[in-house]
């Protein structure tokens, strides 16, 4: 599908999109938004390229898979899960850095739990859906 | 002076919404009801957005009211056109009363659409070169 | 070059926009984020040009709302009529218009313009199909267009 | 107070009579383009809708998901176009 | 003697990593190690008389109070020697009857494990320990009967074997809980005290019905009685320990075990007499018409444990003297006869009595010991059968319990026929003239001929020094009666009524051995009656039971998933609405609703149109539409109820299922309507049904006041403790993170099941 | 407005049932999904609503000064959204699957005789 | 160090099956992580047992919010214990795998969802939490859904289809309870609801959402007349999956209903009789499912169904005797059927197929074999002194014990249904064992012979292991006896668990 309207729209849509789905998942602490949603707003914007410039073009888009996401977002997760845990806590225990940093707020391990969050869901959606393409293509 | 305004916007956003409504009600085959209401209702929920923008008037809200306008006013058309076209590909009928439809013919088995002559034509074409030819 | 610095600092003023904090810092974050973001999505998409000149822009703007209203109000007519003045119709539009920005964007106004929706435009970008919903003549709406929403669009983004 | 009445006694009755006409296109189709329209149609009330209750209510965050229905609630027109256009037979 | 009793699973546990040298040579060595507990059982022998008893006792399960609690009195005694005697004679004869067969080392595992579960049996003074020899039996009888395993017959027979103990064995283990629970003990002797409140006890009859279920299958009475002479499959020597002289008495040693906890009771004794005397009668008149030399020798058997548990079942001093007696009796000539038969199989290839004769003249020594047993059998003078038979008239002459002279004439019936059987087998091959085809038979070697004799041997130093056995028979009569007293077994008792029908028995055996020739023409005969056997009504059952089981198991699972669901959700109706209307009425606190708004009820219409559209269209894209019409429908509600991040959520994965589902949907057949309005109409009743109940439950639930105490903590700390204010974010990150982290897995692990879906193909040929 | 919400969700869960005992595969799965909403929107119902409050503190503050709907409801359900999502796309593959095995939509074609060896 | 302890279960796997998905596609360091994943999770779960017995019960609150506001996780002498018998199944499977899956298998999907189905087992077993445990559970029926599916063979479909559909069912209406249990008490913690529950002045309709519970578990853990996905499904994975399943996801929903109902709900009478007729219809239906079955793996799905049966009654009875021969019966179960679809795997390595008919002869060609298998059947079985004779005896008792007319049922479902278990497994052994290789079958390919060694022993040491495991569950019953009793102790006095978890009664 050679669609030139979508193309065009896609191509500014996406820098759109993905900036608004780091803006939710940054803010998710205070307002609504977090990693979840922040994640599905990112692989809607994948998914767009993807119908407007078909998945394979995606895929080359993204250099590699997007199933790589998932390994590195669970392991970012983790990590900031039981980090606590070397620190004598139990696990998941928020650890904070005393002083709020500019534009993000203050950061804590949740944070960094939250965009693991965030990765695995861009990895899960695009892994499932390009996946289903790809294999709709033979 | 605020209010008066205020209640503008939001008295015409809804009567339009309203309006695009009755027209994807009334209307009598798709593409007409796709081209009265899509827009009407864009143009309804903007004005709406606006009155919030301007309601809450703190720049922040301010600012994400009118992003929200702008998505609207991007991804809408797209929206629109893409299943106008899925629509005539997937022959949805032109209304009864249709004046013209210089579509017809125009894209070829796999959705290439020319822009010069129709398959009918070309196909009258080809005939007459080989009347031409003995 | 240009375009994507220019990109850049949209989508810099978008984040700013977006999260309501005009400090420093977060114009420096706003514009890092779009840089990577760019540098992302940018590659094989063709070169774009943004708004060329404000002015026009403006303009242009203000005779799209007219032009708007004044469609929307014809439409509104035609749907509250008890017998709907309407005759429709699908119309080669031959373009002036060359790039995929400057058709996309056409085509977007038109699309927004109450009664009229572009159908599809050609594979080799030459002509748009465009649905209408008051069709008089193929000519008088060709130049409808072309006066009124092209030639001024071309003006903005050329 | 007068815009509280205005939004509630008005404005949200209005966008709901809206949704249902709407809905009723839905219901009745004819074809599963017209159903496609509508739905398209209901989200982009649904951002109306949510302004006026947002003001109602006091609540901008609501807002926030109006921006969601209004950048990704074409998507699934775009999903339904593409999948019109690449199917065979109908459904 | 724990060692002693586990020695024999000593050997089997040796078997398993030294079966190849076992094979070889050891196996005729293995002797030794009953022969050991035979000696040590004989030394107890003075312990016993001397009137005391002997106690081992270990702990093993303390909890349950089951324990390695072993006890050894005089009835532990007699079977005691007669489980290492003859075991000694059988391993040595073993030995070399199965010289040379596979899987040798796995028999003699098998048979010392039988060895241990036998003298474990009738060792313990723990219920259950008695309970787990019990079924250690029955195991490894099912290993030694099918030892032949590629024979279809010796496996089909160690299955029922095994299927009919089995059974037998867990009701008698409910009756021994159940015994135990009342009892407040797991001790048999200390059963003994409370005697009375067993008998007493409203479970008594059931008690009762499930150790006669355990005594009877395992002893072979009538009607379970026809897995023995299948069970004559097994090995011949196998026939002869497990199958005469031991295991199958296990019943009758438990019932003499339990007659003084249980017995004397007009429903012991009534059931006793009732089962054993039909037992004796058919299981004799069943053997007249058999002519392989164990067929005969099995109903016989079954005869004998039929007369037993009819002596028991008598249940005066005199019948509990015959049956001790009898046991002994009856162990030494049937095993004698057993080894015998295989013997001569061994030597001739053939059990069939018609085709036997002569073999004196070849195989002198066996002769005489089938000669011996045969008359020992038939309750000739001066051999132990004389005394047995003797005691048995003695007991049914002199019982109380009904009329005497119906039960001796039993007795004497029976006698004849097993005193005919026995000359059958023990007479009738080595008299008469030696056939051609087994004149060139030579005798085998000492192992197969010295163990019969020897028992042989027994018969007669027995039955004419009766006296020097019932010091033992004194201690095991008093044991089975509970209370002391003395015994004095006297070759002669002069002339008197049980004399007389002690001859009437012989006279009626030998002329019934020497008019009748042996044939098993009746037996075809009284197949036709074959409708009416136990066996066949059992076959009837289980096949009856097999084509339920299939008719039942497909119905249920029928391989239909609505079918299933339908299921699964009537039931949930059922039971729901049952208990609803039991004990929850409904009451509506309209105070406590909050009021309808019209924005509400425009959802509410929303919603249910697109359900009802979803649930009527024939075009799948349509109800895909009407589906997400449903989630916007639900997201409007989250965004009226003050939940932004559960609409946001919400709406993002409903666009991403309808992305998901095109996708998916482009190869798909058209939405075809299968079922007519009826079944709709039906499932429709059903859903609705369901649907009400959880409105129902959700109406009354919101009626219940509650006192919320998790959430106003949330709202107190989410900003000073956990530095953020959107609560619903904080508790999915950091109050309930957990919960959060392992949905992703969840997630995760969805996206690895599409792709292993989509492209992990695992061939044909690399399955598993 | 409870009433109202119990009605929607007796009829979703009711709807779930009907469909999920169609004999066409696509049905089962928008029955999952719609029964899958009913159970959500339960938890929400029975957790307690309340219209227009959302439980977010205000920008200025750092407690809440009113009342607010009950977070952990909401909470629970985003959990059971996100778990439903991975769930429904994995059947919704699986179902597609079958269909390229069977060329059937049809659930009773899911019969292969029973004892055939796997 | 303490309350670190009691998270490493799931963490052990988390990580474990999270390494995995870097090496996606490899095989082989795949396999050693998931060697050294299961081996560490076995130590693991026996210092946290240990720790447990001689300690008492202990509690982590995740995220260090005390207890109804946070998650807590609670290691009782329950949970260890089942976290201990599933490392050891984890354990065995992990090393048949090596050789017992295929290499596309082992490539991709299987390790990590092996992983995080482990992890999903502890987790349920732990958490103190109902939601939390609702999520456990989602994570082992998505990580199922996986495994069952991996391979896509057309029976893997089909059984998939009903697997997923009736398994999701199952969800919802946990989910459902867990809706009603919230809006009565505004809490999830199962200590606080344990204390909060009674108090609802509503008792009817307790009892309404502890039926609802036990519908949910009762799919899950397949009894009667809820068990159709299980025969529907769990012949067609590979035989490492099924063994995997069949040793601990039906129990898990055992676990919860014993869980659920020992906390906080009672079984009244109404109850009491449903679960015993249900219990009945159970061992009955698996029981008639085993007779007729030809196929090995169909046949154990039956099995297992029965002996579901004989725990479910457990729980309705409700003594010490009853719950202690219940969780009892739990162990040696995870333990027997574990082992017994591996076995199943090793048959059809051997023979090519599961099918009796087709089989035979392994008596003569695998004797060493034929005997591990003999004991694991007969312990099965019942056979005393065996593992599974034990818990038998405590169910007699307490059928005994308890005077109502459906306990009658139960006792006779449960002699009924020992008796076909033997039955049924003595005829395998003859058919598959004793019985010779029936001709049509000889050119069938042994794939067993020609492996090397170290395949063959990763293929045949797991069974041992379990094997052993039953026989010490066996041989020395007291141990395991007495941590049964003390379990059905904590379960008829919950009162240290709810103190331990909420610091006051
Ligand atoms: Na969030
Ligand atoms: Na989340």
């Amino acid at each position: 599908m050679k669609n030139i309207i979508l193309r065009t729209a896609t191509a500014y849509l996406i820098p759109l999109l993905l900036l608004f789905s780091v803006f939710l998942l940054l803010r998710g602490h205070y307002h609504p938004g977090g990693g979840f949603v922040g994640g599905l707003v990112a692989s809607i914007a994948f998914v767009l390229h993807g119908f407007a410039f078909k998945m394979q073009n995606t895929l080359r888009l993204m250099k590699f898979h997007p199933s790589k996401f998932i390994p590195v977002g669970l392991s970012v997760s983790i990590i900031s899960s039981i980090l606590p845990m070397f620190f004598k806590k139990p696990v998941m225990t928020g650890l904070w850095l005393n002083k709020p940093l500019p534009i993000l707020g203050n950061v804590g391990t949740s944070l960094f739990f939250d965009i693991g969050v965030y990765l695995v869901v861009i990895g899960v959606t695009l892994n499932i859906l390009f996946t289903i393409s790809d294999s709709g293509q033979q | 002076m605020t209010d008066i305004l205020f209640i503008i916007l939001c008295t015409i956003g809804s009567l339009v919404t309203l309006v695009a409504a009755v027209g994807i009600l009334r209307m009598p085959d798709f593409y007409m009801r796709l081209s009265v209401t899509v827009k009407a209702s864009t143009i309804g929920s903007g004005l709406l957005l606006l009155c919030a923008a301007m309601y809450f008037n703190v720049p922040d809200v301010t600012n994400r009211a009118m992003a929200i306008v702008l998505f609207l006013i991007l991804t809408a058309p797209v929206a629109g056109h893409m299943i106008g076209r899925a629509a005539y590909m997937g022959k949805a009928k032109l209304w009864k009363d249709s004046k013209l439809d210089e579509l017809e013919g125009m894209y070829d088995e796999d959705h290439h659409l020319r822009s010069g002559q129709s398959k009918k034509e070309l196909q009258e074409n080809d005939e007459k070169k080989a009347d031409i030819q003995p | 070059m240009t375009n994507q610095l220019f990109t850049n600092i949209m989508l810099t003023l978008i984040w700013v926009m977006l999260s309501g904090n005009t400090s420093i810092p977060n114009f420096g974050f706003g514009f890092a984020l779009g840089f990577v973001i760019l540098y992302l999505t940018v590659r094989g998409v063709d070169n774009r040009r943004y708004f060329y000149r404000v002015p026009r822009l403006v303009r242009f703007v203000l005779r799209y709302i007219y032009e708007m209203l004044k469609a929307n109000l014809q439409v509104t007519r035609t749907i509250l009529m008890r017998k709907m003045d309407v005759a429709p119709a699908i119309i080669k539009y031959p373009l002036e218009a060359k790039t995929d920005f400057e058709i996309t964007m056409l085509s977007n106004i038109i699309s927004l313009t109450p009664g009229t929706l572009v159908m599809d435009i050609s594979d080799d970008k030459k002509v748009m199909y465009i649905h209408t919903l008051y069709y008089k003549d193929k000519d008088s709406f060709i130049k409808y267009i072309r006066l009124n929403l092209e030639i001024k669009l071309l003006e903005v983004i050329r | 107070m007068t815009l509280y009445y205005l939004l509630y006694f008005f404005a949200l009755p209005v966008n709901c009579i809206a949704m249902i006409l709407v809905f009723i296109r839905i219901y009745k189709g004819p074809t599963v383009f017209d159903r496609i329209v509508a739905l398209d149609l209901l989200i982009t009330m649904g951002i109306g809708t949510i302004a006026i209750y947002s003001i109602i209510t006091k609540q901008p965050l609501f807002l926030d998901v109006a921006m969601i229905l209004a950048l990704i609630g074409f998507l699934s027109t775009v999903a339904f176009s593409y999948y019109l256009e690449k199917r065979k037979d109908n459904d | 003697m724990i060692l002693t009793i586990f020695s024999g699973l000593i050997l089997a546990l040796f078997c398993v990593p030294f079966g190849r040298q076992i094979n070889k040579k050891l196996s005729n060595f293995l002797f030794l190690i009953p022969l050991s507990g035979f000696i040590y059982f004989l030394l107890q022998l003075p312990l016993i008389l001397a009137g005391q008893t002997k106690t081992v006792r270990y702990e093993w399960v303390p909890t349950f109070g089951i324990n390695l609690d072993f006890y050894l009195d005089g009835l532990s005694l007699l079977f005691s020697l007669l489980i290492t005697g003859i075991g000694t004679l059988i391993f040595l004869y073993a030995a070399a009857y199965l010289k040379g067969k596979q899987y040798l080392s796995r028999f003699y595992g098998y048979l010392g494990l039988f060895m241990t579960a036998m003298l474990g049996l009738v060792s313990s003074n723990n219920i259950i320990l008695l309970f787990v020899f019990w079924e250690l039996t029955s195991i490894s009888s099912f290993f030694l009967i099918g030892f032949d395993n590629e024979n279809e017959e010796a496996q089909k027979s160690a299955l029922t074997a095994l299927t009919i103990t089995g059974g037998g064995g867990l009701l008698l283990l409910g009756g021994v809980i159940l015994m135990s629970n009342i009892a407040e003990t797991y001790s048999i002797k200390a059963m003994v005290f409370s005697a009375e409140e067993l008998k007493n006890h409203s479970w008594y009859g059931f008690i009762l019905l499930s150790i006669f279920a355990g005594a009877f299958t395992k002893s072979a009475q009538f009607p379970f009685h026809f897995w023995l002479p299948n069970a004559m499959k097994a090995p011949t020597p196998v026939s002869a320990y497990l199958h005469s002289a031991t295991m199958v008495k296990a019943g009758i040693y438990l019932l003499a075990r339990f007659t003084p906890i249980l017995g004397n009771t007009s429903l012991w004794n009534y059931s006793l007499m009732f089962v054993g005397g039909i037992t004796m009668l058919y299981a004799a008149f069943h053997s007249l018409f058999r002519v392989d030399m164990k067929g005969i020798l099995a109903y016989s058997t079954i005869s004998a444990l039929g007369i037993l548990v009819f002596l028991l079942g008598i249940g005066t001093k005199d019948a509990y003297i015959a049956a001790s007696v009898f046991i002994l009796v009856h162990a030494l000539y049937k095993a004698t006869l057993f080894l015998v038969t295989g013997t001569v199989d061994y030597a001739t290839g053939t059990r069939d009595i018609r085709a036997l004769a002569g073999l004196r003249k070849v195989l002198l020594p066996v002769a005489i010991a089938g000669i011996i047993a045969a008359l020992s059998s038939a309750g000739v003078p001066l051999f132990y059968g004389f005394i047995g038979k003797d005691l048995i008239y003695e007991a049914t002459t002199h019982s109380f319990s009904l009329d005497s002279t119906f039960l001796t004439v039993a007795a004497i019936l029976t006698n004849i026929f097993i005193g005919y059987s026995g000359l059958l087998v023990g007479i009738k091959p080595f008299t008469g003239k030696l056939s051609e085809e087994h004149s060139t038979v030579r005798l085998p070697g000492w192992k197969l001929w010295l163990p019969p004799f020897i028992l042989a041997f027994c018969c007669i130093i027995f039955g004419c020094f009766p006296g020097r056995t019932s010091g033992l028979m004194s201690y095991v009569a008093s044991a089975i009666a509970g209370k002391h007293f003395n015994l004095d077994l006297k070759l002669w008792h002069g002339v008197n009524t049980v004399f007389l029908l002690s001859m009437i028995t012989l006279t009626g055996t030998a002329f019934i051995y020497f008019s009748r020739r042996v044939t098993n023409r009746e037996l075809i005969i009284l197949s036709t009656f074959n409708k009416l056997a136990p066996a066949y009504l059992v076959k009837k059952v289980t096949d009856g039971l097999l084509a339920f089981a299939k008719k039942f198991t497909n119905t249920m699972h029928n391989g239909y998933l609505r079918n299933y669901t339908m299921t699964i959700v009537l039931f949930m109706v059922g039971i729901l609405s049952f208990k609803l209307l039991n004990g929850t009425p409904l009451t509506i606190d309209w105070y406590h609703l909050s009021p309808v708004s019209f924005y509400e009820v425009t959802v509410a219409i929303l919603m249910l149109g697109a359900i009802f559209l979803s649930a009527i269209t024939k075009s799948r894209l349509t109800a895909l539409v009407a589906l997400s019409v449903v989630g916007y429908a639900i997201c409007i509600l989250y965004v009226m109820y003050g939940a932004p991040d559960l609409a946001m959520t919400q709406f993002a994965i409903d666009t991403l299922t309808v992305v998901l589902f095109v996708l998916v949907l482009f190869k798909l057949p058209p939405f075809l309507n299968f079922t007519n309005t009826k079944i709709k109409l039906r499932d429709g009743l059903i859903s609705s049904a369901f649907g009400g109940i959880i409105g129902w439950i959700a109406l009354t639930v919101l009626n219940e006041s509650v006192n919320k105490e998790v959430s106003p903590y949330y709202a107190e700390n989410v900003y000073k403790l956990a530095k953020g204010k959107n609560v619903v974010n904080v508790i999915l990150v950091d109050f309930r993170g957990f919960d959060t982290m392992f949905e992703i897995i969840v997630l995760a692990m969805a996206s690895i099941g599409v792709y292993s879906l989509l492209k992990v193909k695992v061939k044909k040929s690399e399955r598993e | 407005m409870e009433l109202l919400l119990v009605i929607m969700i007796a009829i979703l869960y009711a709807s779930g049932i009907f469909m999920l005992l169609r004999r066409s595969m696509v049905r089962l799965l928008m029955g999952i999904i719609l029964i899958g909403n009913g159970a959500n929107l339960l938890i929400f119902l029975l957790g307690g609503i309340t219209p227009g409050k959302p439980p977010v503190i205000a920008e200025t503050k750092s407690v809440f000064t009113e009342a607010y709907a009950d977070p952990v409801p909401q909470a629970l359900i985003l959990t059971a959204i996100v778990i439903s999502f991975g769930i429904q796309s994995f059947a919704i593959v699986l179902l597609r699957q079958v269909y390229r095995l069977l060329e059937s939509d049809d659930l009773d074609d899911l019969n292969t005789p029973l004892e055939e060896d796997i | 160090m303490i309350q670190h302890l009691i998270i490493l279960p799931v963490l052990v796997h988390l990580i474990t099956g999270t390494v995995n998905l870097f090496f996606w596609g490899k095989p082989q360091p795949q396999r050693v992580m998931s060697l050294l994943g299961t081996f560490t999770a076995m130590l693991i779960a026996f210092a946290l047992f240990n720790q447990v017995r001689s300690e008492g019960v202990m509690v982590m609150h995740a995220a260090n919010w005390k207890a109804p506001f946070g998650i807590s996780f609670v290691a009782d002498t329950f949970s260890s214990s089942m976290v201990l018998f599933t490392s050891f199944a984890g354990f065995a499977v992990s090393l048949f795998s090596a050789a017992g899956i295929s290499a596309v298998r082992a490539q991709y999907a299987f390790y990590p969802i092996f992983h995080f189905l482990l992890m999903g087992l502890n987790g349920a077993f732990l958490t103190g939490d109902l939601f939390n445990l609702y999520v456990w559970f989602e994570v082992i029926i998505m990580a199922s859904f996986v495994l069952i599916t991996l391979g896509g063979s057309k029976a893997q479909m089909e059984g998939g289809v009903k697997y997923v559909s009736l398994n999701l069912l199952a969800s919802v209406i946990f989910l459902t309870a867990i809706a009603i249990v919230y809006g009565l008490t505004g809490t999830l913690n199962l200590a606080d609801l344990a204390i909060t529950l009674p108090n609802i002045k509503n008792q009817g309709l307790i009892n309404i959402t502890a039926l609802l519970f036990f519908i949910g578990f009762g799919i899950k853990s397949a009894v009667f007349p809820l068990y159709f996905w299980l025969p529907s499904s769990y012949h067609t994975p590979p035989s490492a999956v099924a063994a995997i399943f069949a040793g601990l996801l039906t129990k898990v929903g055992v676990y919860a209903m014993l869980r659920m109902f020992t906390l906080l709900f009672h079984p009244d009478d109404f109850m009491t009789a449903i679960i015993l007729i249900i219990s009945l219809g159970t061992m009955l239906t698996g029981a008639l499912g085993a007779i007729i079955k030809t196929d090995l793996k169909r046949m154990f799905s039956y099995l297992i169904i029965c002996h579901i049966g004989y725990m479910v009654g457990g729980l309705a009875l409700f003594t010490q005797a009853a719950l202690g021969g219940a969780v009892f019966y739990l162990f040696h179960d995870m333990m027997i059927k574990t082992n017994l679809f591996l076995i199943a795997g090793v048959i059809k390595k051997i023979r090519g197929t599961t099918n009796m008919p087709k089989l035979g002869g392994l008596y003569h060609s695998y004797p060493k074999f034929a005997l591990l298998v003999a004991i694991v059947i007969f312990s099965l079985a019942g056979t005393p002194p065996l593992s599974g004779f034990w818990p038998k005896i405590y169910l007699f008792q307490a059928g005994f014990a308890n005077t109502s007319w459906a306990s009658n049922y139960y006792v006779i479902g449960l002699i009924f249904s020992s008796l076909i278990t033997l039955y049924v497994l003595a005829k395998m052994w003859k058919d598959v064992f004793w019985k010779k290789q029936p001709d049509t079958q000889i050119h069938v390919p042994d794939h067993f012979q020609p492996l090397s060694f170290m395949k063959k022993l990763s293929l045949i040491l797991p069974i041992v292991f379990l094997a052993s495991i039953t026989l010490y569950i066996g041989l020395d019953a007291e141990r395991v006896l007495t941590v049964a009793n003390d379990i059905a102790k904590e379960m008829l006095n919950p009162k240290p668990y709810i103190k331990a978890v909420l610091g006051h009664l």
